[in-house]
């Protein structure tokens, strides 16, 4: 574990949360949760969770990104909240 | 600790980057930094691989997430160029007003 | 030998990290998306490939077989990141360029927010 | 006291229950589907005849199918109660079964073949009550009866029998949910898991008065089918069914079957001494005496036969409750035999409010001027009935109500002998009017056009056969008063 | 809806926080987690049973093999549950072959260069990520999803017509069964070899392995059926998602 | 052979729904026969187990051949044999039962909806079988993300209630995992009675992350059970779903949860730390109280049938709940056998909805009129089913609630009593409705009459494959109140394996 | 350093708790089923957050064995357990023996990537039903989607 980089990067998680969760532009918010997602693949990393960082990385970057904006295109672009 | 000095200065940087995240204030500008922070990521994955002296493990996952963080951004662009930006039909409501 | 190693990978790192500074910097004060595109565009790729070398020449302390595999891998990893990284560049200048979001000449203030 | 193992109980129960498959079956020929009832019916008495000696012996008949609740058997015991109620229930089933088709036949009525089958279910589950060798077979049966006779309640599928039906079924199943389901739980497990009756009463020393009195008013409550005021008004409601079934349900198997858990319940679960020592009956006593009134005072104001009758049967139906909750012998003795009094003077009743509607079309007493010389027959039958039940020898209400007064005497109540006398002239009162009105006065202007005759002759036979029976219970009266008389004496 | 939220996150964030003074410190070692017996078991023990240095994969695809196959069903689950829900009544007239010439030529041609010459390599280095598990980060469901990322990265950079050419719905959701037979279908081996269900070393007896290496290679075995799963799925979700179901235009 | 029941339960109905998937594609055809095959093969093996448990106790199963704390394991006892026969009777009865309306409500995808619910079967059946805490949440998952696809299968309202069943769901099954994840923490295992055993070793009684866990593990199966407050999913979601998903949705998920509740409470806690330590259970049986009559008022409200069963549901909820919160044996049982009564009950009734539904198109309770002409046998099982709702003997329902209301005296617990009363008395109202309106025919005006003569004659009996499912249901009602002695035998050795409850009254 | 110290063992679980309960108010509260949906996956990866700081350990590399120790038969021997704090070696080369401190628990990580392949397929089956409903109502927030359904009623 390297307890530096996780407390930094616990603060940025939580900026990108409350980010992901404020944008009412929802492409912006799949973007946004994409940073999200790779803090966790830091987080994990600097943890020491190797398998899960790669899995995140993976997930996160290659797969629930891409679906979201998917669905974004979809449906529609902007929300109320 | 020249590492970690480094890994910390890069992540202060990428504050910098997340900023622009967030005042954005479109969603280009965002994608953007978003982009950047990923490739930033790969670097500091490495980083703590030579942190946890355990580079060789951590390499094939940096990798990885240089690969797909190219998908995400490219996700992103081909959004925008397959819809009609936003304000195009805010404009043509106004014309249509004024008319 | 493993002084000039180190030396060049401070540097390395040194380098990475300032170009990093100034796309940072470029991306958060410049005043639309092309400029912004272009500082993230050009210096990100930069730094990083900077950043991953050094880190690379790190490797390079004992040149055992699994170690310069790893250098190698990181090799790769620049590569990679040379490639796409103008690409992605291109494809999102290309997208924002077909939504006829032209680029400003001088009165920048006034497309701020274009989307 | 010798016991028989044997299963004629149960075959007894599920004659009529076997019968409703043929019944359905062959339901395009009327006369095959109706010789299907009278065989079942035949075949039902005969058995029950045919265990008659053991009982009256002093005797028992038992046959137990299979534990169901630890403890706890779908269990079948024959003794001298279940004998006398099994005997009237069985015998009017042929009668009435008789009527049925006259009756139904001539108002061609729709889904007969519903109505026959029903009516076998209803009566397995009648006679299961009758034999049920503990409160869980008891309760099962008689859920199945509410059950099985809601179809036939609301035989005529229209807005009134809706209603009728709405709060036929309301009072009975919500009642023997709400009270008699946590009453019956509550003695299992006072009595340690077991609640076989035993005539000294299985639940005798394990509960307190207070708890008595508790468990004895919701077993009350919960048998709704007592009639006990207030959860009286499903009767009169459940008159909108044919006569048939007005005439053996509700003047005999439901709401016997109801008095019928009440006796079972103070004789088999409390035992009669046992809740003498606790006085826990006193309020039961009350609440009969003031159903025995008031619904008598009710039926005086119906003018509509059929909930004139309905009325008088709550009243009459109490007598029962009393005479049991009074707690002597003789008032025992009295209130078992008035549930085949009774049986048999108010089918008669029915029967010939029945005929009157079959031959005439006429439901209110208001209208009946002058038939009595048209029908004779069902005129004279129900003159018969009616002093039956008033209770004027030569007939078999006498020998009840006889010995009601006297086990009110031997509880030195002179409130209860006063409520007794009371409601025996309100009988008077409501009952004989319909004779007098029907023999003496001349008829309406507005009836003269319509020509008047007799029943037809399906229905004038099965009141004639029940109006003699009457008269032949004053007269032999040995056997049901023996039977009474087993459960009366402590063994 | 905003109240109900707010209540709800107050009383379970205050019993959480409750809870949390009685945490052993992070990182602590001997905590009863990192300290119980079972997990000693796995750091200590796990190369020597299964031959396998990667503790992770080890103990994910052999000692909780059986949570896996139910990992590797709930992606199946949701590639079908996809298809069931987006799928409306078939439209069968319109059905593009193959992605014409022009599309191809529509599509950007840096964009389009960059793909020829990526997804190769993507290909190649899931490969690699799927067979290196054992002594890497990595394994079956990572390379899975990363070559499925590729045939996401072919839909993008030219036409999602052009990625279902190579391989179509119907056929990624057929490869993703075959993915979760070959899991389950070393499972039922192990079962027809007299052992019970996933006990890899019982296939030493068909194989010319060591009851370890058999177990190591069931692994290996049973990391291939995943990355076919889930490479599969991760793709029909995409293509699902991007069209509407249609299979025609989308992102 | 023998040994391997365990595995063969489950895999059944797992491989074949892989095969329906490969080959469902190719000819469909081939969807039903596998899928009614598997499923017998399963039942035949699950009461082959329940046998060997039933003679010779505990049977346990080791996956990949690991022994308890380090690998997965399937544990079966009475308890969970006997729920294995259930589900697997259950899902035979409704895969016959959805030959005809699958094939109407949900066209062309065949071989998706039959995988589906395959696997949501291998889900339930996997879920009642192990004794891994952490591998219940995978299950969990399989058989959640399986029932909101299935639910989501039909449009309009189904997907919007499929969308909050998803989020739902998750908030439970993620509680869930948060509880486990707490007790890992305390005792660094994951094994059910591995996890006991530290508990008990350790003292953690006191601990305050213990007393979270089970708050956390609680409140995620009460979601997932649909208990009162959380019940907001269930209603919309099993009364919008396809009938042929809800008839196996309903019975099986809500009793395979409360099954996983009372496997966390007593196996993996204690009933010595749930009753003793905690000593919540008099709150918990007054909210099982609530939701007894609150479920049972909504269900008074709805005019929907459908709607009305689930509102039932959510009451039937309570009176598991609250049965198993008593502490006291004899409500544990009762609660255990009204899992399995309920399960057949909400089958039977769903399947005769179902019915009524595919043949008539009408959903309102109003519209039913004069059914028992026009679909006599239908409307036969529904009365079962019926009655033993409302606690009519000799059907299950009765002596569910015989030892229900038992325990609840026992435990001197008079409000849980009175609850179960009125709610049978509610249910009574109900469902009479229901029959009155299907038994009386509509008093038809002059405009109604054609209207009726054209509805009534293309309506007539639903075929063999739908009828014969719900009179077997019935029938099974009958069977199961009729003999309970013998299975309520066999949950008292499952109760007794649990060591003494403790005893509050 | 107390305090650095207090924090740092304690930051990881508060942090959770913040970004759980940010999704569960977003799963709740938001009408836009988008912003639940990712609030929905928030929820999840603060669970997976959770349960992977349990499995970290002070001072221990990531649980893959050290190449020397997996390929040198002697030090495959497992070592009786040693004395708390004996040694940060943060380097899996030169030990004698195989040590259960050194490596981070995998356990927690074995369990973590089904969570977030779960997660996934959730988010997956999520984002599809979205789609549907905005196919069958033409929207995505949840008070016009009940609009709709009442005036369908209606």
């Amino acid at each position: 574990m390297i307890w530096q980089f996780n407390l930094i990067i616990l603060g940025f998680l939580i900026m990108a949360a409350i980010m992901s969760l404020k944008v009412t532009d929802l492409l912006s918010a799949s973007m946004i949760f994409g940073i999200y997602s790779f803090l966790m693949c830091l987080l994990w990393a600097a943890m020491g969770a190797v398998d899960v960082a790669f899995t995140e990385a993976a997930v996160g970057a290659g797969a629930s990104t891409v679906f979201l904006v998917a669905t974004v295109y979809s449906t529609k672009r902007k929300s109320s909240d | 600790m020249v590492f970690l000095t480094c890994g910390i200065l890069l992540f202060l940087l990428a504050l910098l980057v997340l900023l622009r995240v967030i005042i954005g204030p479109t969603a280009i500008d965002r994608i953007v930094a978003v982009n950047m922070v990923g490739t930033q990521t790969t670097v500091l994955l490495i980083l703590m691989g030579i942190l946890f002296s355990r580079v060789d493990m951590f390499v094939d996952f940096a990798l990885t997430y240089a690969l797909l963080n190219f998908i995400g951004s490219l996700a992103a662009a081909r959004y925008l160029l397959r819809t009609k930006p936003l304000r195009d039909t805010k404009i043509t409501v106004v014309e249509v007003e004024r008319g | 030998m493993n002084m000039i190693l180190n030396i060049a990978c401070l540097g390395l790192l040194t380098i990475g990290i300032i170009i990093f500074f100034g796309a940072a910097i470029g991306v958060l004060r410049f005043p639309d998306f092309y400029s912004r595109m272009h500082a993230a565009g050009l210096c990100d790729t930069m730094s990083t490939i900077c950043l991953l070398m050094g880190l690379a020449l790190y490797q390079m302390h004992d040149l055992s077989l699994p170690n310069l595999l790893v250098v190698g891998k990181i090799f790769f990893i620049v590569a990679f990141i040379s490639l796409t990284g103008p690409t992605s560049t291109h494809a999102l200048i290309h997208a924002g360029y077909q939504r006829r979001n032209r680029p400003p000449i001088r009165d920048s203030k006034a497309k701020e927010g274009s989307e | 006291m010798e016991t028989v193992v044997s299963s004629k109980p149960l075959l007894a129960t599920l004659v009529s229950l076997l019968v409703v498959g043929p019944i359905i079956l062959s339901r395009r020929r009327p006369n095959l589907r109706e010789s299907w009832t009278f065989l079942a019916g035949f075949i039902k008495l005969g058995i029950v005849l045919s265990m008659l000696p053991i009982i009256l012996e002093g005797g028992v008949i038992e046959w137990t199918l299979w534990e169901i609740l630890p403890g706890l058997a779908l269990a079948f015991r024959v003794d001298g109660l279940g004998m006398l109620f099994a005997l009237v229930a069985s015998t009017l089933w042929i009668v009435t079964s008789l009527y049925s088709i006259g009756y139904m036949r001539r108002m061609k009525e729709h889904s007969q073949t519903r109505f026959f089958a029903f009516f076998a279910v209803a009566l397995s589950a009648t006679l299961g009550v009758a034999f049920s060798a503990n409160l869980l077979t008891m309760y099962l049966f008689y859920e199945m009866l509410s059950l099985s006779t809601y179809p036939l309640v609301t035989h005529h599928q229209d807005r009134e029998a809706r209603a009728g039906g709405r709060t036929y079924l309301t009072y009975l199943l919500g009642t023997s949910v709400a009270f008699a389901l946590p009453a019956m739980i509550y003695t299992y497990m006072k009595s340690g898991g077991s609640m076989e009756f035993v005539s000294g009463g299985f639940l005798a020393g394990s509960v307190s008065g207070g708890e008595a009195t508790v468990l004895l008013i919701l077993f009350v409550f919960g048998f709704a089918k007592a009639g006990v005021m207030p959860f009286h008004s499903w009767l009169p409601a459940a008159m909108v069914a044919p006569t048939p079934v007005s005439a053996l349900l509700h003047a005999v198997a439901v709401v016997k079957v109801g008095v019928f858990c009440v006796l079972r319940v103070i004789t088999g679960v409390f035992g009669v001494d046992f809740l003498a020592s606790l006085g826990a009956a006193t309020v039961i006593v009350w609440l009969a005496s003031i159903t025995v009134l008031a619904a008598s005072l009710l039926a005086l104001t119906q003018d509509n036969l059929k909930r004139r009758l309905a009325f008088s049967t709550i009243s009459q139906l109490s007598y029962i409750v009393l005479g049991a909750a009074m707690l002597s012998e003789s008032a025992l003795t009295g209130s078992i035999m008035h549930i085949a009094m009774h049986a048999m003077g108010k089918i008669t009743l029915f029967f010939c409010a029945g005929a009157i509607f079959v031959a005439t079309g006429k439901k209110y007493v208001s209208e009946m001027d002058g038939i009595g010389w048209r029908m004779p027959f069902t005129m004279f039958a129900y003159l018969l009935g009616a002093l039956s039940i008033i209770g004027l020898p030569p007939f078999g209400g006498a020998w009840s109500k006889w010995f009601l007064f006297l086990g009110s005497v031997e509880t030195h109540n002179i409130y209860l002998t006063l409520v007794l006398a009371i409601s025996s002239l309100l009988n008077i009162a409501y009952l004989l009017p319909v004779a007098v009105r029907a023999f003496y006065v001349p008829p309406g202007k507005g009836n003269t056009k319509i020509d008047l005759h007799e029943a037809p002759t399906a229905c004038v036979i099965p009141l004639t056969l029940t109006a003699f029976g009457c008269l032949a219970l004053f007269l032999f009266p040995e056997i049901l008063l023996s039977l009474a008389r087993l459960m009366g004496e402590p063994s | 809806m905003r109240a109900l939220g707010t209540i709800a996150v107050i009383l379970t964030g205050a019993l959480l926080l409750y809870a949390s003074g009685d945490f052993p410190a992070w990182g602590e070692p001997y905590s009863p987690a990192n300290d119980s017996r079972v997990s000693r078991h796995y750091i200590l023990k796990s190369f020597e049973e299964t031959s396998v240095p990667n503790m992770v994969t080890a103990v994910l695809a052999d000692y909780r093999s059986y949570d896996t196959l139910f990992e590797t069903v709930v992606i199946f689950t949701a590639g079908i549950a996809i298809i069931s829900i987006l799928r409306g009544p078939v439209d069968k007239r319109v059905r593009l072959r193959r992605a014409s010439e022009k599309s191809l030529r529509q599509s950007n041609l840096i964009l389009a260069q960059t793909c020829r010459l990526l997804v190769p390599v993507i290909q190649m280095f899931a490969l690699y990520v799927i067979a290196h598990g054992h002594h890497s980060p990595g394994g079956g469901f990572q390379g899975g999803v990363i070559f499925g990322a590729s045939l996401i990265l072919v839909a993008l950079s030219f036409q999602l017509q052009t990625a279902l050419d190579r391989i179509s719905e119907k056929r990624a959701m057929i490869l993703a069964g075959i993915g979760v037979l070959i899991y389950s279908g070393i499972g039922l081996t192990c079962v027809l070899l007299g052992s019970n269900f996933l006990d890899y070393s019982v296939l030493s007896k068909v194989l010319p392995l060591s009851a370890i290496e058999a177990r190591s290679y069931g692994i290996l075995g049973v990391e291939t059926g995943v990355a076919f799963t889930v490479t599969a799925i991760m793709f029909a979700i995409y293509a699902n998602l991007s069209s509407h179901g249609r299979m025609k235009g989308g992102l | 052979m023998v040994d391997q029941y365990p595995a063969i339960v489950l895999l059944a109905p797992f491989f074949a729904a892989i095969a329906v998937s490969l080959l469902g594609n190719w000819k469909s055809g081939f969807c039903l026969p596998l899928t009614v095959l598997s499923l017998v093969i399963s039942l035949m093996s699950s009461i082959a187990l329940l046998g060997q448990v039933a003679e010779s106790g505990e049977v346990v199963y080791l996956l990949g051949g690991w022994p308890r704390p380090y690998g997965i394991e399937f544990r079966v006892d009475p308890l969970n044999g006997l729920l294995l026969v259930v589900i697997c009777t259950i899902a035979l009865l409704s895969s016959i039962y959805s030959i005809r309306a699958a094939a109407v409500e949900t066209p062309d995808k065949c071989p998706q909806f039959y995988t589906l619910y395959l696997l949501l079967v291998t889900g339930l059946l996997g879920m009642s079988m192990t004794g891994d805490a952490f591998n219940l949440y995978v299950l969990v998952e399989v058989a959640s993300l399986t029932s909101y696809a299935l639910i989501a299968m039909r449009s309009k309202r189904a997907v919007l209630a499929s969308f909050n069943y998803i989020i739902m769901g998750t908030i439970g099954a993620s509680f869930y995992l948060l509880g486990v994840g707490y007790l890992y923490m305390k005792t660094g295992s994951l094994n059910m009675v591995d996890i006991r055993e530290v508990l008990l070793e350790s003292g953690l009684y006191t601990s305050e992350t213990i007393l979270v866990a089970f708050m956390m593990i609680m409140v995620g199966v009460w979601i997932k059970m649909a208990f009162f407050p959380l019940h907001g999913w269930l209603p919309n979601a099993y009364s919008y779903a396809p009938s042929t998903a809800s008839c196996v949705l309903a019975p099986l998920v809500t009793k395979v949860t409360v099954y996983v509740m009372i496997r966390m409470m007593f196996t993996v806690f204690g009933p010595e730390y749930v009753f003793v330590y905690l000593g919540w259970s008099d709150v918990v049986v007054w909210m099982a109280i609530v939701a007894i009559l609150a479920g049972s008022i909504l269900a008074l409200a709805q005019t929907d049938l459908k709607k009305m069963l689930s509102y039932l549901i959510v009451a039937e909820v309570g009176y598991m709940v609250g049965g198993v919160w008593l502490a006291n044996e004899t409500a544990l049982v009762g609660a255990i056998y009204h899992v399995i009564s309920d399960a057949f009950m909400t089958l039977c009734l769903f399947l005769a909805a179902g019915a009524i539904i595919t043949k008539t198109g009408k959903y309102c309770i109003k519209d039913m009129e004069g059914l028992f002409r026009k679909m006599p046998w239908t409307m036969v099982g529904f009365v079962i089913a019926a009655l033993s709702m409302i606690g009519i003997p000799p059907t299950c329902g009765f002596f569910s609630k015989w030892y229900l209301i038992n325990g609840g005296i026992e435990a001197g617990n008079w409000g849980y009593v009175a609850a179960l009363l009125i709610s049978s008395l509610i249910n009574a109202i109900l469902f009479f409705r229901v029959i009155e309106v299907a038994y009386f025919k509509k008093e038809s005006t002059d405009s109604d009459k054609e209207e009726t003569v054209s509805g009534s004659s293309g309506v007539g009996e639903p075929p063999l494959t739908m009828l014969g499912p719900l009179l077997v249901t019935a029938v099974c009602l009958l069977l199961i109140g009729i003999f309970n002695q013998e299975i309520v035998i066999l949950i008292r050795q499952a109760v007794s394996s649990f060591g003494p409850l403790g005893f509050i009254g | 350093m107390i305090l650095v110290d207090f924090i740092v063992s304690r930051f990881n679980y508060w942090i959770y708790i913040i970004l759980m309960m940010m999704g569960l108010f977003a799963m709740i509260a938001k009408k836009n089923l988008i912003k639940k949906l990712i609030g929905m996956s928030i929820f999840q990866t603060a669970i997976i957050l959770f349960f992977v700081s349990i499995g970290v350990k002070e001072g221990s590399t990531i649980p893959i064995l050290a190449h020397e120790a997996a390929h040198d038969p002697a030090h495959q021997q497992a070592a009786p357990l040693t004395e708390k704090g004996e040694g940060h070696i943060q380097n899996g080369k030169g030990r004698d023996a195989l040590r259960a401190e050194d490596y981070a628990n995998p356990l927690p990580h074995v369990l973590m990537l089904t969570a977030i392949v779960v997660g996934v397929a959730t988010l997956g089956v999520g984002l599809a039903v979205v789609q549907k409903l905005h196919q069958e109502f033409g929207s995505i927030e949840e008070p016009e989607i009940l609009a709709k359904i009442d005036s369908d009623d209606g």
